[in-house]
């Protein structure tokens, strides 16, 4: 993944985070308090504004600069949770491009870095449960050997599954937690815009 | 959805600019988003900071001023405010004398201010941080992120700030925001819910009957869905909550507040207290001071919160002390 | 219907023992139903006394202290109170100055004010009246009973009470309060309606995309009903046909309300200050002083009222003096 | 009429306004503020409760009574307007009873005490608009000496046609005039209830 890719991954899951605003705000409503979509995409806006004539030397210097707007903007449990996500992970990526391997030990710093602020562990109900199997499925491709382009189609579909297997979940961390049992039947909607995240990796990868 | 607003994204920016063009007292930074003291930092004194999402009004920034707050963060409505907010009302408000963060207990506020207190700290500002978590409708357990910080707040920020005004050291403003905090137990009940207008639609949907008992300020569900009942009833409900987790015994003094969620008539709250008051004369309990009226609102949600803080002497004597703030104002 | 209360039939008197339970410095009459200043008439002063249909917390109950009222009489909801009460309002509130009748112009109100004011004159108690009718939205002429009493009623309330604690005499005061009054316009819009406990079904039904333009504070329809608009035309609006009504040269210097019905967020109360301010000041009008926040409510209704006083110095040396009550207070 | 049937008539007033009361609060709310009903229960339920035990030494006592105890209870446009209608009235009959003649002239005192103090006249569409056209067919049936049960049923009727022909009117005194135009169309609650109190009062005189 160049400079350029690392851009476009991130004005893409702004677009997609516009177009599915309301879908994340609704799952925020029935377990939060709905605002998780105007979250994300208040957040992701700002990031296209602050890259728009940044020079970055490097990868990570896109993805640190994208976690650090996302700090100053966001606001919520999101916004320093996925800020601390692309800051840990782009700090990790030095070079003008980054392979498979690269980006799957940088993901597992960024996953560190979410779990050391927020504390949750898998099984939550939070967008760990998402994050935690994509890199998992991430790494296993890197390792194995697969391109960057496989390795985030495989962790998309396991974001996607792992934000599904959310639902029968009991949350415990986060406003959701407050729910109690009630929160079970619902899909975590944090969980779910992790997914939205390496979907589009996957998109903006695909040769 | 139907709200007095020009836009759904402008609502933050422009109740800010009616803040600054109302309120001579208060400077309003709409660039950082801050209110602090127009009178700028009280040099040798601590300052108090607060914030949390928008929707809650007054909390935090009518209770900027003298006696009370140095600075308040108002976040976009429902969602905490970021650090660089924090970060700044901490460097506007520092009078040398060290901040103190009042942080209501949400993931959200708690990450935000967590790295808002870094960002000071490398500043050189010294940062003491007193968490609110004073609603008894949560249960504290490996379950939940704890419980949430409501009502307690209001008494937090007036009792701390009171000490800050008299001069007290970092360490003694957040010990006694702490026991304040310690002493308070909130509880509340929504008979309709609120709109956020950035959502458009009601937070959770209530039926004709209902209520939703031990609900939250952002309209997040509480203990359980009951069907609606006389004031009396609900009142006992949210005080047998709070005394169940707080026993209160004869003799000992209260600060109570009765505080509606923001779409409750004022002349319903005056209903609720006289049940307040009769629920602590049976019990020979006694409210030395109350609040009753709208303090921390969750929009337009009507229903009403409860807070009881077991007060000691030193804090009914700060409780007394001047305040001069757009929302509580005595003695000045 | 969902109301915090115990029955339709007991809100005001629950209403009052909640009053009298959370405010030592008032004293309340559960009987009379009357609210007075607990230390009771101030000797050789003149008395305000108001009066109305509860439901519009904190007017008038909330206004009862020194800087301002001596007694207030709630009605019934939405039913303006009946001459026994404002006779024993006069006959415990007057400290030998004679009493003034603050009395908003409805026909009710005006009714039964005109019976107590003959009984209390029977009594020996020297009686005047101020006659508040500020609301633009009613066009004075044959075809109505005159324009209503709204929002001037606060300032009326304010600005001829601090004159009675300084002591002037009957006619003075009466006279300052009618010159506020007849220096003031207010104008209302409603985005919801109210419903009484009484009545159990809301007073009117708007649809979900309009709003009542120059609404009554019963809910009574006001000039027409249109679609909603941003809160910036709202208030170019009500102020439009405030100016139209007392036009307002640049430099004058003004006092502003502007009043949440009861339904509506604070933070949407300040958008509105903020369009009110830009207004003003794209006249150079100035805005010397001003309240934003829930001063004469109509229940739960949601929308706000806009109340301009064209203040000379007087009445803003008045409006700054101090004023200790529940709902108003600074200086004290 | 005696005492007795005074009494009677002023107790049938206090049952007929628990029965209507609906319907009055429901003609308020559509052109005024949605309390006449509960105003005028209210009102009379004390008035019933005054007159237990009371000792009247005249016909006009239970309705001084009655005026009096409106006046203190009911609040709003509709007690002091009642309560003087009452009081006047009772105030001309002072024997313990009173036939068609004297009754007529007391009524007309009653009205005049109205609209001294309401200042309305007849086509304001207020509860003059029934009191007068009611006292006209009563006085008419008085002078041409016909008893009080056939005046009292020829006013009812006139009161129930003057009150349904207030609905085209334009209301210029009360609440309902601030609607201007609008309050075209409505029938007007206190001319509702003056109907009421005119029907009643001819139901007890009924032979
Ligand atoms: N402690 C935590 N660790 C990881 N993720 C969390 C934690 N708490 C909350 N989240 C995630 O944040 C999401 C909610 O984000 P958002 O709605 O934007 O913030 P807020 O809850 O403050 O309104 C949840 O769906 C959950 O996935
Ligand atoms: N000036 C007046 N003269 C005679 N009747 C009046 C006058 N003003 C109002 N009314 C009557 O009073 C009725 C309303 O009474 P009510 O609803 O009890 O009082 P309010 O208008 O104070 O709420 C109207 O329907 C009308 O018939
Ligand atoms: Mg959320
Ligand atoms: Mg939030
Ligand atoms: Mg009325
Ligand atoms: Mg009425």
């Amino acid at each position: 993944m160049d400079i350029h890719q690392t851009r476009t991954w991130v004005r893409s899951i702004a677009a997609a985070m516009d177009q599915h605003k309301d879908h994340l705000t609704q799952l925020d409503s029935a377990i939060g308090d709905a605002d998780h979509g105007v979250n994300m995409q208040r957040g992701f806006t700002a990031v296209v504004a602050a890259l728009d004539g940044y020079e970055p030397a490097g990868v990570g210097d896109v993805l640190v600069k994208t976690g650090t707007t996302l700090i100053s903007k966001v606001g919520g449990a999101a916004g320093p949770l996925y800020g601390t996500f692309f800051r840990a992970t782009g700090k990790q990526l030095t070079g003008p491009v980054a392979d498979a391997e690269q980006l799957a030990a940088a993901f597992d710093a960024g996953l560190a870095g979410v779990q050391k602020l927020g504390a949750a562990v898998l099984g939550d109900k939070t967008m760990v449960d998402a994050l935690a199997p994509a890199l998992e499925a991430f790494g296993a491709a890197a390792r194995a050997g697969e391109d960057e382009a496989t390795a985030a189609e495989k962790a998309a579909a396991a974001a996607e599954t792992g934000a599904k297997d959310t639902i029968p979940l009991q949350a415990r961390k986060g406003r959701a937690s407050y729910l109690g049992s009630r929160s079970i039947g619902h899909q975590d909607p944090g969980a779910t815009s992790a997914a939205l995240i390496f979907r589009t990796l996957a998109e903006v990868l695909k040769p | 959805m139907k709200k007095l607003i020009n836009s759904p994204d402008t609502v933050l920016d422009d109740a800010l600019a009616g803040v600054a063009a109302a309120h001579p007292t208060l400077k309003v930074d709409l660039e950082a988003r801050i209110i602090t003291r127009a009178g700028g930092p009280s040099v040798g004194k601590v300052a108090l900071i607060s914030g949390g999402g928008s929707g809650h009004e007054p909390l935090h920034g009518g209770f900027v001023g003298p006696g009370m707050l140095h600075a308040a963060c108002p976040g976009e409505v429902f969602t905490s405010p970021v650090p660089d907010q924090m970060l700044a009302a901490a460097q506007a408000a520092d009078g040398g004398a060290g901040v103190v963060f009042v942080v209501k207990n949400y993931t959200g506020d708690v990450l935000n201010f967590e790295m808002a207190a870094e960002l000071a700290g490398d500043d050189g500002i010294e940062v003491a941080t007193v968490l609110v978590d004073d609603d008894v409708a949560v249960k504290d357990s490996t379950w939940t992120a704890g419980r949430r910080g409501t009502g307690a707040t209001v008494f937090v920020e007036k009792i701390a700030g009171a000490l800050a005004e008299q001069g007290a050291d970092l360490a003694s403003v957040a010990e006694i925001g702490r026991r304040v905090n310690a002493a308070s137990r909130s509880f509340a009940v929504a008979l309709s819910p609120c709109t956020t207008p950035a959502a458009g639609k009601p937070g959770f949907e209530l039926a004709e009957d209902e209520m939703e008992v031990g609900v939250g300020i952002h309209g997040e569900p509480g203990r359980s869905r009951e069907k609606l009942e006389p004031a009396a009833a609900i009142v006992a409900r949210s005080l047998d909550a709070i005394f169940a987790d707080q026993p209160l015994a004869a003799g000992e003094e209260t600060i109570v507040m009765v505080n509606g969620l923001g779409g409750t008539p004022l002349i319903e709250l005056y209903v609720a207290y006289a049940d307040v008051a009769k629920y602590f004369a049976e019990r020979g309990v006694r409210i030395a001071r109350n609040l009753v009226g709208n303090y921390i609102t969750s929009l337009e949600m009507a229903g009403a919160s409860f807070t009881v803080c077991k007060a000691d002497e030193q804090m009914l004597a700060l409780w007394d002390a001047p305040v001069n703030t757009p929302a509580l104002r005595w003695g000045a």
